[in-house]
């Protein structure tokens, strides 16, 4: 049943939605344009102008992360699907890349003091004489590309999948996913001579020619990070916005009247689950290019949950305050861990504890209740729509 | 793969992997029953339940140092008391923590996650500000050591019975207490339908706070048992909760029963694939097939098929 | 402090300074004082790059875990690198400047060790860094030290296969540590066949590749059986038992971090006595023994190239210094004094360069030799690691080692060696 | 279509597929053991108002889960439209034109009534679908049309959870409306409400039903009076007795479990 059929009342009401114009639904909000501005502004002009390169590359590594966060929205946050194995994706991302780099890297040339020369150098130390058949698509920049996403998307799928068509939700899944981030450390970890091990895919060096490890080349890359950042984020938000986007909150909330009203609802958890793996992978590929390594140490639970509490501290019902939560997150971690290393650890824990007990709704709900009403006072025009009202429980339509 | 051995060597071979086995099954039964009790029962999610076996672990050396210092003479009775406070110290804390986080997020399972993992990392730090990074030894009764010959090939470990023993005390005890006390009647009560057990007159609160306590302090009793055959740092508890959680799960929460089957097959399936294959894919190899068969079978071993 | 000082200062060359650096020494209110330009040339000619190096001070970087998993083992190699440091000041500094210590949290994550490295090259421009503990960390670190033309002392033993420009190497690499114990085992013991338990990383696997090569091609042993578990593994009944069918003449273990503690207590409550069992590891220190308990490993011998008990003046004045300034109760062990190495080695090739200058450091490195270091005299070799001894040692039920083997000359290092790979 | 004719098939008439909506043949579902709904038959016409009614356990509320494929049966069939529903999903069950209310109002608290009705219109339910759909405007006249029906046309930029308890049971009885299904079935939709939500609701019910076949289950004896054509009367998962009310009401078996009381 793909239309409805029409009932015979239908005339008589047609002059009727015109008359209605609050349920448009426009692509973004113009406080969503300004949060989109204001974050582009930051990201892209504030941050490049203030800080000098070592920290303009460091916040282009955190800004890696803020893609797993704000895939951790999409999933967690809309669809109410927790992951705590998030770094899987960022990491089969990075490790993707990585792999690409570090063939580029090991030309004849490099190596010829191996015993095989022309394979990573890792590979040589583990007695391993050709190139495993895995890496031969690492040495084409296109395919490195599309598998960079590819393979953790359709990793992603086949674990959801299965689980979602079992109806395996909730707690189990969050508990899965976290056992599944265990078992590919301990994989990576073991295959050491085709992985690299725990040492991680190490020395990379140039993309395609270009040497990533420059300064300029560091600047550059930073700048396609934020581009590709925001891009993801207009993308979420075109999810967000679309009717998927509105099943997925339904789904959260009520995911058998959604199954009756016509919907294979693990479909839709497989969709979002999927996309959060794509955003991660971006990120960690992202990371590897401008960090220059990959190892097993993101793929595992401690970085999978800390990724979590990024999406929390932004609120997990905002695609702009995954950013911010994670730049905030991250700031804290390095400036704290600078100078009082003691007391970080219970910094961070406070702040997983006080995001869920005293705001549920992260940095997106302190805005949205202390900041916003101000900003309209001085400038009503800029508010069309009332501020919504947060539901008790903490899921606040952004 | 068995030619290497002559057939006496293969029947000691069964008979101490058997037992490995089984100490290997204690532990994991050991691990998961406090779990068992705050997920299965309560449905929270406890991430700091390492932590809280850890404090056990620092109690028992706490306690060791003690009576090396104080009591001498009472030195080889030590791990007894040491059990017994590890089961205070952890329980007390758990119903503080309770008061203080758990109870406003019995709604929230996956928040209670995030909560306690937080605890998690101020227990740690807590732990290493007082006690320091490093791990510490603790010292054990000499009686505790070694282990009995029973044939020429065939040794049985101390500290391995003791573990066995433990576990079946603490398990008995913990199965009459919730399925024939009327503490248990009340858990259960609240577990199923909390409004109704309100309603005739139990104080659900209480009966939260001691349930959780009562996970707490049993996990306090395994890192006690632990420090026995495992490190001691401030770290050490995160070793435990992957494994721990995978079994509770596997066993199919709500049930005890479900836990040890669970426990059983885990610590049965790992401890022979060591023996054949290298440790690292023994692992791999058990984890795997026990996700594929929560994939498969996502309500665990035993799960009473109800309706929706 | 002072009376430390007078003995540690014979390594420096100009006994014009070294008469100098004593008075100062003697008079500490005078050695706070600016030091006077006659003892040292002017900035302008040892810094030629930029480095943060003013006419009374010179900064260097230590960069080390203090929180998290690997804290455990970074600490003491912190506080053996604070004590080097503070003695070189005693002393009177470096080419009469005095060292301003930064540190950096590594947080016993890889990514963060790359990024303080970076912080501490580019951001504080220090003229050397002591840091890095694992390997992971060191790879990890490594490309921004080769691209900022930094300088790291990394103290730790490791599986060699390495050799930066930008590194000296002051533990010792894997044939070092090894081959000479296994020699030892094999004629002391008459040991044939082994057994090598270790974490499964890369280390272990590295070091065990080197023995069994040993054990078969020169020792014409056999290897019984070669066993990983993951890293943080704690139940190695299992193993034990292939143990204890296989009975070999040697245990060869490489087991880390708190597997380490539950193989010890396992292997004990196994009934395998160490001392009618010969087990030989690679992987522990007084350090660890404080977590495993004397008790549970007395018995077994290690092979490393210091350890606490040895018996030397130097190591008996290192170990007084270490105690006083960070307490009675802390252990010493392979790691703390390769750490306790670094400033020094950095110390006398800054000398013996006339200056600061990385590029000029490296190319005066080789050849430094250390004559008052605790585990005895180094040297430091053309591949950045340095000569040294291998000892074995026999772990005793107080936490401490007997030392009962020294390689008779100094060993070679050979990060890439022939016929082991 | 002729709403108006009443079957006059007997119980356990075997089924053919062509003259009925829905066939049920010998359903049985056990949960561990305990037969909730035991060989249970009975046919339903198009255009029919079946109500089914029975105590407290009879087994009610799980032959309609039965039916949309919540609960898995055990054995036996039910034919839709001559369609085996107990192969089927149930995002195909729904598809196929069976629409379901549950016991309790199950709508989307955090969307505004048009977000829900909008959710339940039939097009764009696949992943692709949803994420290309319009909000064109035969979209919104439908929803305004809807909306219309069930008394909340003001109400639509509302938050769900702001209405109230009779106006959230409208609203998933527009849910469903707005799926035009051909089978409607609806599970006890007048508990809970006050009597001007419930006179309201009947008129509401009495409009909707048209050109449709519905499965009511409710225990408000007047507003089945009012609605049934025939009625289905369970008892510990067997159906007891089926006909007019008037027949039911005068089965002494009826009579002794369920009226009598």
């Amino acid at each position: 049943m793909t239309s409805p059929k029409t009932s015979p009342e239908k005339s008589s009401l047609q002059s009727l939605s015109k008359a209605v114009t609050v349920n448009d639904n426009p692509f973004m909000k113009p406080i969503e344009w300004v949060s989109l501005l204001l974050l582009a502004g930051v990201i892209l002009v504030v941050l490049p102008l203030v800080l000098d390169g070592f920290r303009l590359n460091l916040v282009g590594k955190y800004l890696t992360y803020a893609f797993v966060a704000l895939g951790l929205v999409i999933c967690w946050g809309y669809a109410g699907i927790l992951s705590l194995g998030q770094g899987v994706f960022f990491g089969l991302g990075g490790y993707c890349m990585a792999m690409y780099l570090k063939l580029e890297a090991s030309s004849v040339e490099n190596t010829k003091i191996q015993s095989t020369p022309g394979i990573p150098d890792f590979m040589d130390w583990n007695q391993i004489t050709s190139l495993p058949w895995f890496w031969q698509p690492f040495h084409s920049l296109p395919l490195t590309l599309l598998l960079v996403i590819a393979v953790p998307v359709a990793f992603a799928f086949i674990i959801s999948v299965a689980m979602f068509k079992r109806r395996v939700g909730g707690t189990y899944f969050a508990i899965i996913t976290q056992a599944i981030a265990a078992i590919l450390t301990i994989l990576i970890v073991g295959q050491q001579g085709y992985t690299g091990g725990i040492n991680g895919i190490t020395d990379l060096r140039t993309l395609h020619g270009w040497d990533i490890r420059t300064d300029s080349a560091k600047v550059i890359l930073y700048f396609v990070n934020g581009g590709l950042l925001l891009g993801c984020i207009l993308m979420a938000q075109y999810v967000k916005k679309s009717k998927l986007g509105r099943i997925l909150v339904a789904m959260r909330e009520k995911e058998d009247r959604v199954r009756f009203s016509g919907y294979s609802v693990a479909g839709f958890k497989v969709f979002a689950f999927c996309l959060a793996a794509a955003f991660a992978a971006v990120g960690g590929a992202m990371f590897t290019l401008q960090v220059g390594f990959m190892s097993p140490s993101f793929v595992g639970i401690v970085p999978s949950i800390e990724m979590v509490i990024y999406a929390a501290v932004g609120g997990r019902m905002s695609l702009f305050g995954a950013v911010w939560g994670t730049l905030l997150v991250n700031f804290a971690k390095t400036s704290f861990s600078e100078s009082f290393p003691d007391l970080w650890l219970f910094g961070l824990g406070a702040l997983f504890i006080a995001v869920v007990l005293a705001f549920p709704n992260g940095l997106a709900g302190l805005w949205r209740e202390h900041v916003e009403p101000r900003l309209f006072r001085k400038a009503k025009g800029l508010a069309p729509t009332p501020t919504p009202v947060l539901p008790a429980h903490g899921a606040p339509a952004e | 793969m068995f030619g290497d051995y002559s057939l006496a060597d293969l029947s000691s071979i069964f008979v101490m992997q058997g037992f490995a086995g089984l100490i290997l099954f204690s532990v994991y039964v050991l691990m998961a029953l406090g779990l068992a009790i705050i997920f299965g029962q309560m449905g929270v999610i406890n991430m700091a339940h390492g932590e809280f076996m850890i404090l056990g672990a620092y109690v028992t050396y706490l306690c060791s140092t003690f009576f090396q210092e104080h009591l001498p003479a009472l030195f080889s009775a030590y791990f007894f008391v040491a059990m017994a406070l590890a089961f205070l110290a952890s329980g007390a804390l758990g119903m503080l923590v309770e008061w203080a986080l758990i109870r406003h997020l019995y709604k929230r399972p996956l928040d209670t996650l995030l909560a306690t993992w937080g605890l998690s990392l101020i227990l740690q730090q807590a732990y290493r500000s007082i006690i320091g990074p490093r791990e510490v030894g603790v010292e054990l009764p000499t009686w505790m050591m070694g282990s009995i010959p029973v044939t020429d090939s065939i040794e049985v470990q101390i500290n391995g019975l003791f573990v066995i023993a433990v576990t079946t005390v603490i398990t008995l005890g913990v199965a009459v207490l919730i399925y024939r006390s009327r503490f248990g009647a009340q858990i259960r009560a609240v577990m199923s339908n909390r409004s109704m057990a309100g309603a005739v007159g139990i104080d659900t609160e209480k009966v939260d706070r001691y349930t959780f306590g009562l996970g707490c302090g049993i996990a306090g009793i395994a890192g006690s048992a632990f420090t026995m055959i495992g490190s001691t740092g401030p770290t050490s508890g995160q070793l435990y909760i992957v494994d721990t959680f995978l079994i509770v799960v596997f066993g199919g929460a709500a049930s005890l029963l479900g836990t040890i089957a669970s426990a059983f097959s885990i610590s049965q399936t790992q401890s022979t694939l060591e023996f054949f294959l290298s440790g690292s894919m023994a692992k791999v190899l058990t984890l795997l097939a026990v996700v594929a068969i929560l994939m498969l079978r996502p309500q665990g071993l035993f799960t009473l098929k109800v309706r929706r | 402090m002072a009376k430390d000082t007078s003995d540690t200062e014979n390594g420096l060359r100009s006994p014009l300074r070294r008469k100098l650096l004593m008075g100062m020494a003697g008079l500490p209110a005078l050695a706070m004082m600016p030091r006077p330009t006659f003892a040292a040339a002017p900035t302008s000619a040892v810094n030629t790059t930029g480095l943060a190096v003013t006419d009374t001070e010179v900064t260097v970087g230590i960069l080390h875990s203090a929180t998290g998993t690997m804290a455990i083992s970074e600490t003491g190699t912190i506080q053996a690198e604070k004590l080097a440091i503070a003695q070189i000041n005693e002393m009177g500094g470096v080419l009469g400047r005095k060292i301003k210590i930064i540190q950096e949290d590594g947080a016993s994550d890889w990514p963060t060790f790359a990024e303080k490295a970076k912080k501490l090259l580019v951001n504080d421009h220090c003229a050397a860094v002591m840091g890095c503990w694992t390997s992971a960390s060191r790879k990890a670190a490594l490309p921004v030290f080769e691209q900022y033309n930094g300088l790291l002392y990394y103290p730790t033993f490791y599986e060699g296969l390495e050799q930066s420009k930008n590194v000296i190497y002051t533990g010792q690499e894997a044939t070092q540590q090894i081959l000479a114990s296994l020699d030892w085992v094999s004629k002391e013991k008459g040991a044939k066949s082994f057994f090598m338990i270790g974490s499964d990383y890369i280390w272990p696997r590295t070091s065990n590749k080197i023995a069994r090569k040993h054990i078969e091609n020169v020792l014409k042993g056999t290897v019984v059986g070669e066993e990983y578990y993951p890293l943080g593994h704690t139940q190695f009944n299992s193993v034990i038992n292939k143990i204890k069918l296989k009975k070999p003449d040697v245990i060869f273990a490489d087991v880390v971090g708190g597997s380490n503690v539950a193989f010890y207590k396992q292997l004990k409550a196994a009934g395998i006595d160490l001392s009618k069992q010969t087990l030989l590891t690679i992987s522990v220190t007084e350090d660890e023994i404080d977590g495993i308990g004397g008790d549970n490993i007395a018995g077994a011998y290690s092979c490393m190239k210091y350890f606490q008990s040895l018996k030397n003046p130097n190591n008996e004045k290192f170990v007084a210094a270490f105690k006083k300034m960070w307490g009675e109760k802390t252990v010493l062990g392979d790691v703390t004094q390769a750490g306790y190495l670094g400033p020094f080695l950095w110390k006398m090739a800054v000398e013996k360069a006339g200056s600061f200058d990385v590029d000029k450091v490296v190319a005066a490195s080789p050849g430094i030799e250390f004559k008052e270091a605790p585990e005895g005299y180094v040297k430091v070799h053309e591949n950045h690691h340095l000569w040294s001894k291998t000892r074995v040692a026999k772990a005793l039920p107080t936490g401490q080692f007997e030392v009962v083997y020294e390689s008779p000359e100094l060993i070679e290092p050979n990060p890439f060696p022939k016929g082991y790979q | 279509m002729n709403a108006a004719i009443l079957p006059s098939a007997p119980i356990g008439t075997p089924a053919d597929d062509k003259n009925f909506l829905l066939a049920v043949e010998g359903l049985t579902v056990s949960f561990d053991g305990f037969k909730a709904v035991n060989d249970v038959s009975f046919y339903v016409d198009p255009d029919e108002i079946r109500v089914i009614i029975g105590p407290n356990g009879a087994g009610k509320t799980t032959v309609l889960d039965l039916i949309c494929g919540r609960t898995k049966a055990s054995s036996g069939s039910i034919k839709y439209k001559g369609q085996e529903l107990t192969k089927l999903s149930e995002s195909a069950i729904v598809q196929a034109g069976v629409g379901r209310k549950f016991q309790t109002p199950s709508i989307y608290d955090d969307l505004t009534v048009f977000e829900n009705l909008e959710i339940s219109f039939p097009r764009g339910r696949s992943v692709f679908g949803a994420l290309t759909f319009k909000r064109d405007a035969e979209v919104r006249d439908r929803i305004h049309e809807i909306a219309q029906t069930i008394f909340l046309k003001d109400q639509l930029d509302e938050r769900a959870e702001f209405l109230s308890h009779g106006q959230k049971q409208w609203l998933e009885i527009g849910m469903l409306l707005i799926q035009d299904p051909e089978l409607l079935m609806l599970d006890e939709p007048v508990a809970g409400m006050s009597v001007g939500e419930r006179i309201k609701t009947a008129e509401l019910l009495n409009q909707i039903i048209k050109g449709r076949s519905v499965l009511v289950i409710e225990h408000d004896m007047k507003f089945v009076e009012d609605i049934a054509h025939r009625v289905t009367v369970l008892h510990q998962g067997k159906v007891l007795s089926e006909g007019s009310m008037e027949r039911v009401k005068t089965d002494p078996k009826v009579v002794e479990v369920y009226l009598g009381h």
